[in-house]
């Protein structure tokens, strides 16, 4: 599917969803809330087939985190980057380990990155920090460590 | 040999009573025993890390002394020196006698060996019986260190051993036994003799050859050598049943091992080409002469290292098998056509169809 | 029959491989004068020639008159990514009375260094390279801390 | 992240308790002779055979993500070599086409073809090291010096022409740090020479050898499915069927005009994956073949600034790296540093899927599938 036949599908199946211009694919801007249900059309809708979920990325805006999910369909070729706004007090977003496995992996390591909390996720554990790590997470910008971090 | 041996005796009986003499004597075997046992173990390892080196295009040790023989002693002098560490939470005793209980098995099985024509410690007449029983005493030892040591790597390691030298014992004892109907004795000085006119491995057609390789795949296997070193197998269990031993305790495993190959090379160089029997072909014959002048221990060592050398071939090209390849390997395909050799051995002995 | 014969071509196969593979461990065990690839190396050390590219260390280039063509300019210090550059300036004064920003010292870290090249991509004046020594080992960590320029060298004229 | 048997609570699982009556865990790594690295794995075992295997991270996570934050475009380059160390020159590779997307630039033609030159080397060196790391494994202690004979020789241009041997910092945005030195074409052509006569040792004593075949045929099996499913790519994912060589799909630099193949083999087992390896080594060769001989003239290099400067966005380039697909996703604000940097590695993906292949197998089995998904920890640990 191009580009524009992306998007319409996708105001379809989300009416909600927002557009960015620029950047090499379709970028869809989603409300959290409606992730979970958009992610399960976007697995099994039989002209979409996004079926590879290959990079899944927490940004920490200073206001704001945001999620990022890159999918592709290695049926279709197509490609869309589905970002998602979270509050940065209280990040929460509904996991989608169970539709790809990958992200069980991948949102274990923003969970502890960036501290997003990823609901109904089948094993949410600190898997890079060592056990019982206490304090915030050393992705955020505003973490300092003033041991171990130089400052050039 | 055989007149410097008998010298020495007549002489010792002679010239003290009989019970002073037999333990002179005792202490001379023991003082050779304990002798050959730390020579054996560093020429074999100098050995290994040669060969080794030869296969992989690789040096191996060179900076010890000319052409690095003297690396192993200062390897050995190294594991003397360092500290005997018994770690904490491990059974103690277990732990401590494993080693020895190894070695002393190793060391027990050269006493019927037959080194050259007539130096032999122990001409007992069910020699071949006596190796194969003690032998496999060895795994107590390889039990006792992996269970005392409470580590579970080494209890796996141990497990897999016990599960291995069990089952190969089964068609090594049956390749043996295809020479033994062919000779019709345990005595490992008879069976010696029985070649005067050639080796079995000659004389004995197809079921010695298959007993002859089955033999080599089993005592590779017994004595837990790549790619049967699956109690050891260091990817998957670092060093397996010894990861917790160090220092001269981890070399009396070490040593135990190469004393260990060196009985079953002897015991196949002995059974199956000759023991120190230089290379005969009928009797009488001018070739027979001209090999009768080489020394009768020069042949015994020679096939013997000829056989390790194949055993160390093994160790520098496989990869190694899955513990439930090996026991199918043993199972299926080793001990169902050992024992058809058996029985193919044993009519041709039957039929006296062998030269 | 089907499954003697099939089992026993499994033997026989098996053995096959394994054979290849000793064949091919004997033959270098045969040849092995001629295929070995180690080196002796601390024996080898006097023909041991590495390539001119080699990244060992950074030195300052001094020609005869013990004189560089550093400007002081911190280019390096700069386009290093891990601070293992320490450029100290001074002022010095032209014949003409000016005052002229010169080298001072050039410290160098090569305990942080990563052998990355940038430095020497960045300096305009060339006064930079990369050596090829590569025996860096010392027992004492601070002497990895380098000064680079010579005592009493100064800069090369017409170097701007 | 060693656990000491003190600090244990009884009421998790932890390493040294098991959960249930016949299982034990055990922990293989960090220090451990086949993880290849500081890999941490808990394992649960029911006698040989592995129940679960739980990775543990983080021994030598050096957040390269956050280091990068504070690097310019220029320099962060350099430390994406310590990633995945055994294709330095494709991270960089990665990093410098994000750099080059963001900044539009016109990489030279020249410049080009070192670059692909110089990934499939690294792509030659890096399986030829897996293939001996992987028989180490398994066992076989000799190939690994056979591997080595071969890699060396690869160094050894590398050496020549980038300075260093396995983290070379050779790519710059724009180009490539200098250019090839005047033997290299002479050393490779004496290398593919060399390696074409030598590559039949590989499969004489490995790949028929009817006790690795044993040991990695049927082992370790993922569908196509979940390796989709899993985020799996490079050679294995391609042992399960799925086609997903980047060079292929999203053709970067020069390789939309050569001719080599992508391989696939749809077993899905631990032999499958070898066989990828094994075949990928041959179309290396064959593009190395086809660009060494035309190295067009002209710059190794674009000209460009100083201090390089990103518009505000977001750029994503994604490569192929010995081990799979390495995605650079680069979120600049305007400045001379990146605002954020994700590197999706291929490592990480693949891990994730060792649990599934490594259920109901044995320890034997567990160190042969690690084997072949050939993973090097610092590309997961990143």
């Amino acid at each position: 599917m191009t580009r524009e036949e992306l998007k319409i599908k996708i105001t379809d199946l989300l009416p909600s969803a927002t557009f960015e211009e620029g950047g090499e694919w379709l970028n869809v801007q989603i409300d959290p809330a409606s992730w979970l249900p958009f992610a399960e059309q976007l697995k099994k809708s039989p002209d979409l087939l996004f079926d590879y979920l290959f990079c899944v990325t927490c940004i920490d805006w200073k206001t704001h985190l945001t999620m990022v999910y890159h999918l592709s369909s290695t049926t279709f070729r197509h490609t869309i980057v589905v970002k998602a706004k979270l509050d940065r007090n209280t990040p929460e977003i509904e996991t989608v380990a169970h539709l790809w496995r990958t992200a069980e992996f991948n949102e274990r390591e923003a969970y502890e990155m960036f501290g997003v909390n990823f609901l109904h996720h089948p094993d949410l554990r600190l898997l890079i920090l060592p056990e019982g790590w206490e304090g915030k997470n050393p992705m955020r910008k505003d973490f300092e460590d003033p041991v171990n971090m130089i400052k050039l | 040999m055989q007149n410097i041996t008998d010298n020495i005796h007549d002489w010792l009986y002679a010239t003290f009573n009989p019970t002073i003499a037999m333990l002179i004597e005792f202490a001379i075997i023991g003082a050779l025993a304990i002798g050959l046992f730390a020579m054996l173990g560093l020429v074999l390892i100098y050995m290994e890390r040669k060969v080794s080196a030869v296969m992989q295009l690789r040096l191996g040790p060179n900076r010890v002394g000319p052409k690095g023989i003297f690396q192993t002693t200062a390897d050995t002098l190294k594991l003397i020196v360092k500290e005997g560490m018994t770690p904490n939470g491990v059974d103690k005793l277990l732990f401590n006698l494993a080693p020895f209980i190894v070695m002393i098995v190793a060391m027990v099985v050269l006493a019927p060996l037959m080194f050259a024509k007539g130096f032999q410690i122990w001409d007992i007449n069910i020699g071949v019986f006596f190796i194969t029983a003690v032998s496999s005493l060895s795994v107590i030892g390889i039990l006792m260190a992996g269970w005392a040591s409470n580590n579970k790597y080494s209890l796996l390691g141990a497990m897999r051993s016990g599960a291995q030298i069990v089952s190969y014992e089964l068609s090594a004892g049956l390749s043996i036994l295809a020479v033994i109907v062919l000779t019709g004795s345990l005595k490992l000085s008879e069976i010696i003799t029985s070649q005067e006119n050639g080796w079995w491995i000659f004389k004995g057609h197809l079921p010695v050859w298959i007993a002859f390789i089955i033999f080599i795949i089993a005592v590779t296997a017994e004595t837990n050598r790549a790619p049967f070193d699956l109690a050891e197998a260091e990817s998957e269990l670092t060093a397996g049943f010894h990861t917790e031993y160090s220092g001269m305790k981890f070399a009396l495993f070490f040593l135990a091992e190469y004393v260990n190959i060196f009985v079953v090379c002897a015991l196949g160089a002995t059974l199956f080409l000759g023991g120190w029997m230089p290379l005969h072909f009928g009797t009488g014959t001018k070739f027979n002469e001209v090999m009768d002048y080489i020394p009768s221990s020069v042949w015994f060592f020679g096939k013997t290292f000829f056989l390790i050398f194949v055993i160390m071939w093994f160790r520098w090209t496989f990869p190694r098998l899955r513990i439930d390849q090996l026991l199918n390997l043993e199972w299926k395909y080793l001990l169902p056509i050992s024992m058809i050799n058996l029985l193919l051995a044993t009519f041709i002995a039957i039929m006296k169809w062998h030269f | 029959m089907g499954f003697i014969k099939n089992y026993l071509g499994e033997v026989l196969g098996a053995v096959k491989s394994l054979a290849t593979g000793m064949k091919l461990t004997g033959k270098y065990a045969l040849k092995h004068r001629k295929e070995k690839i180690t080196q002796l190396y601390p024996d080898n050390r006097d023909t041991l020639l590495l390539p001119e590219r080699f990244r060992g260390e950074v030195v300052l280039i001094h020609d005869e008159n013990n004189e560089h063509a550093c400007t002081g300019c911190t280019a390096c210090e700069i386009a290093c990514p891990n601070g293992s550059i320490k450029i100290i300036t001074k002022f010095d004064l032209t014949p003409d009375g000016k005052k002229k920003k010169a080298l001072d010292t050039f410290v160098y870290h090569l305990d942080m260094c990563t052998m990355c090249n940038l430095c020497i991509e960045a300096c305009p004046t060339d006064a930079i390279k990369m050596d090829q020594a590569f025996e860096h080992s010392v027992t004492n960590r601070n002497d990895l801390i380098k000064i680079l320029n010579k005592p009493g060298s100064k800069i090369r004229d017409g170097v701007e | 992240m060693y656990r000491e048997t003190s600090i244990v609570n009884e009421s998790t699982p932890t390493p040294f308790s098991g959960n249930g009556e016949s299982d034990m865990i055990i922990n293989v790594g960090p220090q451990h002779p086949s993880t290849h690295g500081v890999l941490h794995l808990i394992i649960t075992l029911n006698g040989e055979t592995v129940k679960k295997v739980e990775p543990h991270l983080g021994y030598i996570h050096r957040s390269i993500e956050k280091m990068c934050e504070s690097l310019t475009y220029r320099q962060f380059i350099y430390v994406t070599s310590r990633m995945d160390y055994l294709s330095a020159h494709i991270n960089n590779h990665g990093c410098a086409l994000c750099v080059e997307k963001g900044m539009q630039l016109e990489v030279p033609p020249r410049a080009q073809v070192i670059r692909v030159l110089m990934d499939e080397l690294t792509r030659l060196a890096s399986h030829q090291l897996w293939w001996g790391a992987l028989a180490m494994d398994v066992g076989a202690l000799t190939p690994f010096f056979l591997a080595f004979r071969e890699r060396e020789m690869i160094n050894d241009i590398m050496e020549e022409t980038c300075g260093t041997r396995l983290t070379m910092n050779y790519m710059v945005p724009g180009g490539v740090m200098s250019d090839i030195h005047p033997d290299f074409q002479k050393k490779v052509h004496a290398f593919i020479d060399h390696f074409k006569k030598k590559i039949h040792e590989y499969d004489e004593l490995i790949t028929d050898n009817i006790i690795f075949q044993n040991r990695t045929k049927g082992v370790g099996y993922i569908s196509k499915e979940d390796a989709i499913s899993y985020g799996m790519s490079g050679p294995s994912a391609r042992g399960s069927g799925v086609q997903c060589d980047i060079r292929k799909l999203y053709p970067y630099e020069v390789y939309d005009k050569l001719q080599f193949d992508e391989i696939i083999e749809a077993g899905g087992d631990s032999f499958s994956r070898y066989m990828v390896r094994i075949k990928e080594m041959k179309q290396s060769m064959s593009v190395i073949e086809q660009l060494i001989d035309n190295i067009p003239e002209g710059d190794f290099q674009a000209k460009t600034k100083a201090v390089l400067k990103l518009p505000k966005g977001e750029f994503y380039s994604r490569v192929e790296t010995a081990r799979g697909e390495l995605g650079v996703y680069l979120i600049s604000e305007g400045g001379t540093t990146p605002y954020r940097i994700k590197f999706r590695s291929p490592g990480y993906c693949n891990l994730s899927a060792l649990d599934h292949m490594a259920r109901g197998q044995k320890i034997g089995d567990l160190v042969a599938i690690m084997g072949t998904l050939d993973l090097v920890i610092p590309d997961i640990d990143r």
